[in-house]
């Protein structure tokens, strides 16, 4: 069990991202919030393709030995990339809502309710 | 925000042949040590983001439209899916799947077939991997830096507005 | 403290409780249990992908239309992101 | 006659929108004309593609499978697998006929706004991501092509940049549609720590139903429900559809019945081969856990149709007030699943029986999901038109319309009544499955379904009523009918609900049985893919 | 192949059946007896008087354009009889994205405990 507190970190870090949407009210915060728990799956997945005492799966004058696991190495890579894209649009609406409302205030942009 | 200091300036712009020069092996090598087109993009992307710093946006906007820059993505993905396509297309023992590696184990471009278990690095093993490395970081440079110019030119904009 | 705080807590707290319990259930951090598909990989890289990189063997021959909906979800952004910056007249 | 489609289909289907995506800004460079015949093609020569395939499906039968890379499938399966059946041609029809439909409407509902390169690219990747998502067998994949309709959609809802609402409705999707994406990543994950595998058939034939699997299946239905939009999880729903443009929203409802898909795929083909060997012992008596989630399903959908239609009932906002009607639609769809799921139970010997009222409510879930995509996208195209006409999207101002817009008023009549499902239109045959099975299963349940369907058919008669008739406004005096193409368009959408509604037979029996079947049959799904091997 | 004698099938539901034709002819035959009912009803009225005015109780008439009836005053009966329940789903769509997600982790919570732990 005690091997296990990668996964623990995991799971803290998810919940600390459910915590800054759920209780923060910056916009920006908000976003860090998701951030998080983008890495938290990414550390989740990483953390699956590790073994005890491994290399980095490749051969180039590789010393030997056993091998990590290379698809969570490349799941990560591919949802990191979709992270960054993600970011990218959600800042950029983030600058055009500071434009519109003048406020961050996640309880003052609510134009659209009922 | 127009550019920083001379000396900021001076010194990013000597830096910033290296880790071009860097991200560019990373790109060229990612079939063989780690990394590949992403990490390499990024890399080359990050010392673009340097230059932008340093020199300011409207400098930077002044030098190079984001429209060319979004062609020069488009390219890059359009090199990445025509790779794809040609696998579909052309034919190799009887196998004609869409992102098939044709050129693997064909003594061609990049065809040739690496011994198995640690060897030394060849840069001519891979098959497609390297091309399709060479459309993607092509394609990472210019999409991060075109997002990193853009979003720093308009709220440039606004600060002027002001 | 509002009412609507209080709810979140208690319904955060079951999640957390069973987060964190869930991932005292994954199998031990360092050796997985099954991994049959990427020994198949770590095998076979080279010969079938021609690439010391088993990673990038993955990324760009095994799972290579992963890395086209990747590629993809770039260029979205990129595209997104010029359409909102662009300049509309009102 | 009809030729029958090469094996590659499938990766055509979703590579053709994407080379059109990545070709649309040189193509946009030269003329505008020329891109919007571009990008009509493009969709064209996908709609082609799909209808080809989905006509050898329905009649033919069978599941087709395409592995990128090799070949053929060997095991272990390391390679991405395309695995379509009726169920996948089923939404990819849906999609392909929505955005279709939707491109030609925006050539002269977009005509001047700026940056329409970005916008039919975007449109394009949106195409892309939908079709990608119904279409695949892998679950890492069904996550990426997740996030593009995400994005996609995202920028597009955020497309009137110079309006706050729609930067905040937009910002709102976006904050949920990534949550949900992250959960569907971390199941996956879940699946991949235990079997070391990213495919649907082997996760499903190698599925054990642990405590992590429970997780998952948590996760998933949980995230790919608040992407359909369910209560109480529907709140980004109207935001979005009702701030975003009337060809988007359209686009937007292909792409939220593409989640609705997840929810099937999840729940019949993922998880369908253990859940309904599972028996919790509750109080000393056996529940499947089948059951359980099939109840829950059920309370949520008779919540999402109740609560709909009443909040339905109160908006002032054209375009909104569609939006919760067309949460109380996805209600009716979620009604027939729950139905499928609560009545799996034991027969007398002890051996598991599926009842018959339940293979019917499934049909009549699937029936209306084609339904409502047509129904609620036809009337979204006449708000559209609306807004085009009068630049006026509060029904208190509007009024008088049916003098000017008499096209308009006619497709308006025609979408309100195949909603409400009255008869004769397509809305009513779908919805009559749905009742009498849910009958059989619990009464009270669809007796308040009928009433929600009565109170929905208010709704609009008001709409009706205070947008279309009454005297003519002077302020409207020189409102004129929209463009041919808007027409063409809506009139698309009239013309196929119309005919669904007079022979429901036929699309019964040779559309929504197979991909029924499809959805129930798992174990022709995990054999089609492994059994080659 | 598509037969096509089967357009013209009717829709079993299990326990009756739905066939729009039908129904449609139904509605046809029940318009004409209507419409000939109609024509057996009298004509003669006096055209100009009182007979063809409509009478608000003796109020003057208003003008077309304030008669109409705004969207959010059609079933105000309804929704002031019913406004607590309008008031409770008022209160329960705040715009905050924060509630959406908290929303959300409700409906996770409870499926933990429902499917999960029991």
């Amino acid at each position: 069990m005690i091997f296990n507190i990668p996964f623990i970190a995991v799971a803290g870090l998810i919940l600390i991202g459910l915590y800054a949407l759920i209780f923060k009210r910056n916009l920006i915060k908000m976003v860090i919030g998701i951030t998080l728990i983008e890495s938290g799956v990414n550390l989740f997945l990483i953390t699956l393709g590790y073994r005890e005492n491994s290399i980095a799966p490749i051969y180039t004058s590789s010393p030997g030995g056993i091998m990590a696991l290379p698809v969570p190495q490349a799941l990560t890579l591919t949802s990191i990339v979709i992270g960054v894209a993600v970011l990218a649009l959600m800042l950029s609406l983030v600058i055009h809502i500071y434009r519109h409302y003048g406020t961050l205030d996640v309880r003052k942009i609510r134009r659209l309710k009922e | 925000m127009s550019g920083m200091s001379r000396i900021v300036k001076t010194i990013c712009s000597s830096i910033f042949p290296l880790v071009m020069i860097y991200g560019l092996y990373v790109i060229a090598h990612g079939h063989l040590t780690p990394g590949g087109g992403f990490q390499g993009g990024a890399i080359v992307a990050s010392a673009l983001a340097m230059i932008l710093v340093a020199y300011g946006s409207v400098w930077t906007m002044g030098k190079i439209k984001e429209k060319n820059l979004s062609l020069l993505e488009s390219l890059g993905a359009l090199g990445f899916i025509t790779l794809a396509f040609l696998g579909l297309i052309i034919v190799v023992d009887g196998a004609s799947v869409f992102f098939n590696n044709f050129l693997v184990n064909t003594n061609f471009l990049f065809g040739i077939a690496p011994a198995t278990g640690s060897t030394a690095a060849n840069i001519n093993t891979g098959g497609i991997l390297p091309l399709m490395n060479f459309s993607v970081g092509l394609k990472v440079i210019a999409g991060l830096f075109v997002i990193i110019l853009v979003m720093a030119y308009a709220s440039n904009a606004k600060e002027a507005k002001k | 403290m509002s009412k609507r705080n209080i709810v979140a807590i208690v319904f955060f707290a079951i999640v957390a409780v069973l987060f964190i319990f869930s991932a005292l259930m994954v199998h031990p951090f360092g050796n997985p249990d099954s991994k049959d598909m990427d020994e198949y990989i770590i095998d076979h890289t080279q010969e079938e992908t021609g690439a010391n990189n088993g990673v990038t063997g993955v990324v760009f021959d095994y799972r290579g239309f992963d890395t086209l909906g990747e590629a993809t979800v770039l260029f979205t952004a990129v595209a997104g992101v010029i359409m909102i910056f662009r300049r509309v007249k009102k | 006659m009809i030729p029958t489609p090469p094996d590659y289909t499938p990766a055509l289907i979703v590579a053709i929108p994407l080379l059109g995506a990545f070709l649309t800004p040189l193509v946009s460079r030269i003329n505008d004309k020329l891109r919007n015949i571009f990008v009509l093609a493009i969709l064209g020569i996908t709609g082609i593609l799909v209808f080809l395939l989905a006509y050898n499906i329905f009649i033919y039968g069978g599941i087709h499978t395409y592995v990128f890379g090799a070949k053929d499938l060997s095991l272990p399966v390391v390679r991405i697998l395309f695995e379509v059946d009726a169920m996948s041609v089923f939404m990819a029809a849906i999609a392909i006929i929505l955005s279709g439909v939707a491109v030609i409407y925006s050539w002269a509902f977009m005509k001047e706004n700026t940056g329409l390169d970005k916008f039919y690219t975007l449109v394009l990747l949106m195409v892309a991501g939908t079709l990608g998502m119904v279409l695949t067998g892998d679950m890492f994949n069904f996550f990426v092509f997740l996030e593009i309709t995400s994005i996609a959609s995202c920028a597009l809802i955020a497309f009137w940049t110079h309006k706050g609402e729609s930067v905040e409705a937009a910002f709102k999707y976006i904050v949920i549609s990534s949550i949900g994406a992250l959960f569907v990543l971390f199941a996956i994950g879940i699946f991949y720590a235990q079997y070391n595998a990213l495919n649907i058939a082997v996760i499903a034939s190698s599925l054990q139903y642990t405590f992590l699997d429970k997780v998952a299946l948590v996760l998933l239905i949980a995230a790919l429900a608040m992407k359909a939009g369910i209560v109480p999880m529907h709140m980004w729903l109207p935001d979005s559809y009702g701030r975003a443009p009337a060809p988007v929203t359209v686009m937007l409802v292909g792409a939220t019945l593409g989640s609705l898909y997840g929810v099937l795929r999840v729940t019949f083909t993922l998880y369908g081969n253990t859940l309904e060997l599972v028996v919790k012992e509750i109080f000393n008596s056996k529940i499947l856990v089948t059951n359980t989630i099939g109840w829950s399903i059920l309370v949520l959908a008779i919540c999402s149709i109740i609560i709909g239609v009443m909040m339905a009932l109160r908006q002032t906002d054209f375009k909104r007030l569609i939006s919760f009607a067309a949460v109380a639609e996805i209600g009716y769809m979620f009604l027939g699943i729950g139905t499928k799921l609560a009545s799996v139970g034991y027969n007398s010997t002890g051996t598991i029986i599926h009842p018959q009222h339940g293979i019917t409510a499934l049909e009549g879930g699937i029936f209306h999901i084609f339904n409502d995509a047509l129904d609620v996208g036809l009337l979204f195209l006449v708000a559209g038109a609306i807004y085009y006409a009068t630049k006026e999207r509060s029904l208190d101002k509007l009024g008088g319309l049916a003098r000017n817009m008499k096209y308009t008023t006619i497709f308006f009549i025609i979408g309100m009544l195949a909603v409400a499902g009255m008869p004769p239109f397509n809305g009513f045959a779908s919805k009559l499955l749905i009742y009498e099975s849910t009958y059989a299963a619990n009464p009270i349940i669809a007796i308040m379904a009928v009433l929600s369907s009565i109170m929905l058919l208010a709704v609009f008669v008001k709409v009706l009523h205070s947008v279309f008739l009454g005297p003519a406004l002077p302020k409207f005096k020189g409102v004129k009918e929209v463009p041919k193409s808007m027409l063409f368009a809506m009139g698309i959408l009239a013309t196929i609900i119309i005919m669904f509604g007079l022979f429901p037979d036929m699309v019964i029996t040779y559309i929504v049985e197979p991909a029924t079947d499809a959805l129930i049959n798992y174990n022709g799904y995990i054999t089609s893919a492994l059994g080659g091997i | 192949m598509v037969a096509i004698e089967t357009l013209f099938e009717s829709l079993q539901t299990g326990s009756g059946f739905w066939h729009p034709i039908i129904w449609i002819s139904a509605i046809v035959i029940i318009f004409l007896v209507t419409y000939i009912l109609r024509g057996i009803g009298k004509k003669e009225y006096k055209k100009g008087t009182g007979q063809t005015q409509s009478f608000l109780s003796g109020n003057p008439e208003y003008e077309k354009e304030q008669m109409h009836i705004k969207g959010s005053n059609v079933y105000w009966g309804f929704t002031e009889s019913m406004k607590w329940i309008f008031d409770i789903l008022k209160n329960m769509h705040t715009g905050n994205t924060g509630d959406y997600v908290l929303w959300f982790v409700v409906v996770m919570a409870l499926l933990f405990i429902l499917i999960g732990v029991m």
